[in-house]
């Protein structure tokens, strides 16, 4: 049962990643970081109630907009400013960037930018934990977009062919960049796990971290009971530009009042006096992040051609 | 023609111009695209043409791009005249099969009874940390199938010159590599029609060295050639391959017959690519032309690194070509000719922007 | 409604279809075809009702296992025994072959031999005739395999999603060369239809060419008023080895028994009358088209690299 | 050494006995392709391994080839190596996504903190009409993407060679092309272990010409080889390739310094493929070793034809080889060199096997 211990923990995280993110927007315009950034501002919960409902040995999969999936797992801070700013000190050496977050000490193993790519790589670790006998779950974490790309299909297939230790999670926004859901899907999410009998939840509350991590803990659960793969749809709400750190409201593609119903909802900005309990200590960590990363220097000319094979 | 001011048209102005040209000549003619009907308007190559010529014309599209090139091959089977746009060139790799396996082959397999007319738009991305996934210039990939047209417009007159000449008349499939960089850059245009649009183009005469160039790698050649001219008295030819498929070498073989030195300046990597087929179009006509070895000049052979520090010394860009070019002329490597200051490439195009 | 006659010439045109693929199990060890042959004994009254069921300004798509559509839509024998025997008589200079049949006189716009890749064809062509306002339909013919490549999923949604005039049609032979459907395929494939919204219909008599004919032609009316793709599960039996002309019963992963038990059920079997009444002008037909097809020279090296561009 | 008999293995058992040797040598490996478990086994490659080590680590497939590349990646990710099967290389282009955005880059992407070792091995049909889509020998298209090692090996021995040493030592993803026409026929083994198995094999001496081949067209330089030398005395350095990643040129150039010659025999398109990449290295090296034109031998310009009489004019074979190397050799077409009487070199091994 989630505690209150629970509820700060995981409130404390949904805060660094949303405080991290607005630290990003802010050094942005003074080009420390070259390189795109897909804000997870609005979405952050789903991340930390998923990673709370995992454990050591479980492996994660997420896309280019994975900052938040990288704090909830545990990623060091400081290594993923690193990483942003293209030093040598990041986690991957700066050679992945924002779009490329991974940090394989908590299982968090890898993330890719070309859309549900990584679905089928979640599926192969769990075909391993299977064969192995290691009682790792598999947590594949993509967006709506995902479901239309053919590889999802295949994917879905094959892990309830041979029920497979995978939690899919769909971060349902309803946008790929600028397009509606409506217009790029003719099937319901739903029919779409359920055509595979791969056993669905949805939860509507995505700001909800405790209900994530409720649902998703339950997930595992069966899962590790050897219940093959369970599919989790969480709505939820891309708060900025697709990619980049501005708003964009005025394009006419989607609607301010859907954002304020939103944030009306969002712990982050309605608990006011957790966000007050915790946010200096926050601030300080990620400034001293900062300030740590910046330290670190450019990789230079020896790493240009090392670990290519 | 002589007192006029030259015209002056951007890169992305110029595939605006020639995508509304093609919907407004034929009803039957669509772009279908991932935003290409959005505000974004694919780097602005498509803005306003949903608006102009409705939605069914230029039409956003789900994430299938297998699917989508598949649904390119019927349209094309059933009059209709597709564009395909992808605004990475790394994600047309999710539709290799239908561009490889059917597209290429359609034609020939079955005995010349279908055509498949299309156009299929990718964008290169580079700079700004793109990173692994979203730089590739994968050019040579495709080129290397027969059936396939491939072509990579250095500026807004190959894409005029181009364009028209693809969508209303050429009867095959053509796959075109736009390099995101091009786009925000201005261009010198001249709106004479080319007999054949698609062969290589002389773009600067000299004596000692020929440059082979595709892409935006053409504009660092030019500026190379000039700087070499100015700071050195080296001159040379510099030779816009644009078209990477059926090349005819003789422009290439003419120009080295007064070389005898060869760079070849491509956007992706040189082994099995832009740079190895050059080598092989030359050695198969004459090898003696070349009096020295030849550089080739391309991404350096790792995914692309996203830190900008790293990104600078992975691609090539002015002094690189300054570098090789005088080298080869003068014999060593310590050629004594002045290298041009600029790191990187993509910050010298965000201040200058032309025209070219 | 379907007559007498009516029954007469699909009967014909299925017979034919089993008589052509006879007489190529007979000439094949002679060598005279030199390609991989896919036969459809067992499957001909599929095409043959498909067939019957269209319009003549339809366009049709087809896979390697296409010679009982090519038939059926009334392609030239002569053409395609010149073009299996790779002859410049054939109806593609014989550079296409058995897996690439294609007869565009009759809408017959190509059989692609990977599987599923024609998919998108049919829904590009229907896209097309709904932008040109044509009137066409567009029959997609594929096996039971093709569903679970990733580009049926991407292929379903978006004819769904724009209402396209296609059907789509799975020859289901519980195979894709020696496995199971079972141990390819979590899901029904009546429910993958419906995800997308897209009516099923299912055939279980697919021996039946008049009932394949009465409902593909009532799905092709529905599609024609404007209805948008429809999909026709058709049960079917393929009697021979996935790709040969031999019998394969005994490898242990399939049975003799089924097979009679199809057999059992087949018009080309059970109606002796009528194959009495037919066959020798049949096989007339057939002989007097091998022996033209023999007559037509074999391509030159001038055909090697025309049509490349 | 000098008495025995040498061992004779086909090419199937070759791989027969690699696979099964993985297999036994860790629990960790599997094998995943559509039939991989039947009674055909991957053209005899894998026959009895489902039975012998379980269904689940040798694994029939649903169709998928996207997905089932992408699940390699997530096994080799969490500790187990996976072989891939495709019973034509056609099919790997479903899952260019996978091998070139993914496999390819993962371990650089990510600054070495991930490795992807797998072997991903498919088979080049060739004649019998496999037509357009059966036929594909696509070794070049992966070969110009860094993070991968490509091979083609030519024979059983090769693959002895390398099959164990990649699946027990080598951290990197492979793509193998095992040409279908090689699975029959019979070869002589030594089994003594190669310091680096990836590296250029000489496979015959001589001072005349150069002969830089690929997979069967091994086959075929050597045969030319020995027909040149019995009908005109000119002797061939011949060189098999067999890694067409990170060539080191070192034995071309050395045997090219003796020969002044070279013909380069793959088994695809020469545009942008093995015979562009060897002219390139040869060049950046040293132009000046060509004494005489490149001839690059590989499939015509085309898509391939289904019909017989196109096949064999379609693919290169022995006599193609020989007119190539005597014209190379003598300066002049009309060399009067005998030429082979055979059209076809498919109709030829099946009747001789070998060994070679
Ligand atoms: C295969 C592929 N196609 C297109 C793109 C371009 N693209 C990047 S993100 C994106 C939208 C994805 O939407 P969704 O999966 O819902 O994720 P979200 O961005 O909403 O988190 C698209 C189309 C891509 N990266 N990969
Ligand atoms: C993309 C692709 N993968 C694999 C193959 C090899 N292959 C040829 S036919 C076939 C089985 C297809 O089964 P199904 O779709 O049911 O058609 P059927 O042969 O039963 O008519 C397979 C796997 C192929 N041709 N294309
Ligand atoms: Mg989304
Ligand atoms: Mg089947």
């Amino acid at each position: 049962m989630p505690s209150n211990a629970a509820y700060d923990r995981m409130f404390r995280t949904a805060l660094l990643i949303r405080r991290v993110e607005e630290k990003i927007i802010e050094i942005y315009p003074a080009d420390k970081i070259q390189s795109p950034v897909h804000l997870s501002i609005g979405q952050e919960a789903v991340s930390v109630g998923l990673c709370e409902a995992l454990e050591r040995q479980d492996l994660i999969f997420g896309t280019y907009r994975s900052h938040a999936l990288y704090i909830a797992c545990g990623g060091d801070l400081t290594q993923m400013f690193a990483e942003l700013m293209g030093r040598i000190g990041g986690v991957s050496k700066g050679k992945a960037g924002s779009m490329h977050l991974t940090y394989p000490a908590r299982g968090f193993m890898g993330s890719s930018a070309v859309v549900a790519s990584h679905l089928p790589h979640a599926v192969g670790s769990a075909l391993a934990a299977k064969l192995r006998g290691t009682n790792q779950v598999a947590l594949c974490v993509f967006g709506d977009g995902s479901l239309e790309e053919g590889v999802a299909h295949e994917t879905f297939n094959f892990a309830a062919l041979r029920a497979l230790p995978v939690l899919f999670v769909c971060e349902n926004n309803t946008l790929a960049v600028h397009t509606s859901i409506r217009d790029r899907q003719a099937f319901s999410i739903q029919k779409m796990a359920e055509l595979y009998g791969i056993p669905y939840a949805r939860i509507d509350a995505g700001y909800d971290f405790m209900e994530v991590q409720r649902v998703a803990a339950s997930c595992a659960a069966s899962i590790r009971a050897g219940g093959g793969p369970q599919f989790l749809e969480i709505a939820t709400y891309r708060a900025k530009e697709h990619v980049g750190t501005g708003e964009d409201f005025g394009f006419g593609y989607r609607d301010r009042a859907a954002y304020d119903a939103w944030c009306a909802k969002d712990p982050l900005i309605t608990d006011q006096a957790s966000v007050a309990a915790m946010i200096d200590a926050i601030d300080a960590e990620i400034a001293a992040a900062v300030v740590a990363a910046e330290a670190s220097p450019a990789p230079g000319l020896d790493e240009l051609l090392t670990d290519v094979i | 023609m002589t007192s006029a001011t030259p015209e002056i048209v951007s890169y992305a102005n110029a595939l605006l111009e020639t995508m509304d040209g093609a919907l407004g000549a034929s009803p039957n003619t669509v772009i279908l695209g991932q935003g290409a009907d959005d505000f974004k308007g694919i780097f602005g190559s498509t803005t306003g043409l949903a608006v102009k010529y409705g939605k069914d014309r230029v039409s956003d599209m789900p994430l299938m791009e297998e699917g989508m090139t598949g649904i390119a091959v019927g349209l094309a089977l059933n009059g209709v005249y597709p564009i395909l746009t992808h605004i990475r060139s790394d994600f047309v790799l999710l539709s290799a099969n239908q561009i490889i396996n059917l597209i290429a082959k359609y034609k020939y397999m079955f005995g010349g009874l279908f055509e498949l007319p299309m156009l299929i738009r990718t964008v290169v991305g580079r700079s700004w940390g793109q990173g692994a996934q979203h730089s590739q210039s994968l050019q040579s990939l495709f080129a290397h199938i027969p059936g396939l047209t491939v072509i990579a417009p250095s500026s807004a007159q190959t894409v005029l010159d181009t364009y028209p000449y693809l969508t209303s008349t050429f009867r095959g499939p053509v796959i075109s590599f736009e390099h995101r960089m091009l786009y925000s850059l201005d261009f010198e245009v001249d709106r004479t029609p080319l007999a054949n649009p698609l062969a290589p183009r002389l773009i600067r005469s000299g004596s000692d060295l020929t440059i082979v160039a595709t892409s935006i790698m053409v504009l660092e050649a030019k500026r190379a050639a000039r700087w070499l001219e100015e700071h050195a008295g080296i001159t040379c030819d510099v030779i816009d391959l644009h078209c990477l498929t059926n090349i005819d070498p003789t422009l290439i073989l003419t120009s080295l017959k007064k070389t005898g030195r060869l760079v070849v300046a491509d956007t992706s990597w040189p082994a099995f690519g832009t740079a190895a087929e050059v080598c092989r179009l030359v050695v198969q006509a004459d090898p003696t032309l070349l009096k020295a070895p030849v550089r080739s000049l391309g991404m350096a052979p790792a995914p692309c690194p996203t830190a900008k520090a790293l990104e600078d010394l992975y691609y090539p860009n002015l002094g690189t070509v300054v570098d090789a070019a005088a080298s080869l002329v003068r014999g060593r490597a310590d050629h004594g000719v002045p290298l041009p200051a600029e790191k990187t490439m993509s910050d010298i195009y965000k201040k200058f922007r032309g025209p070219f």
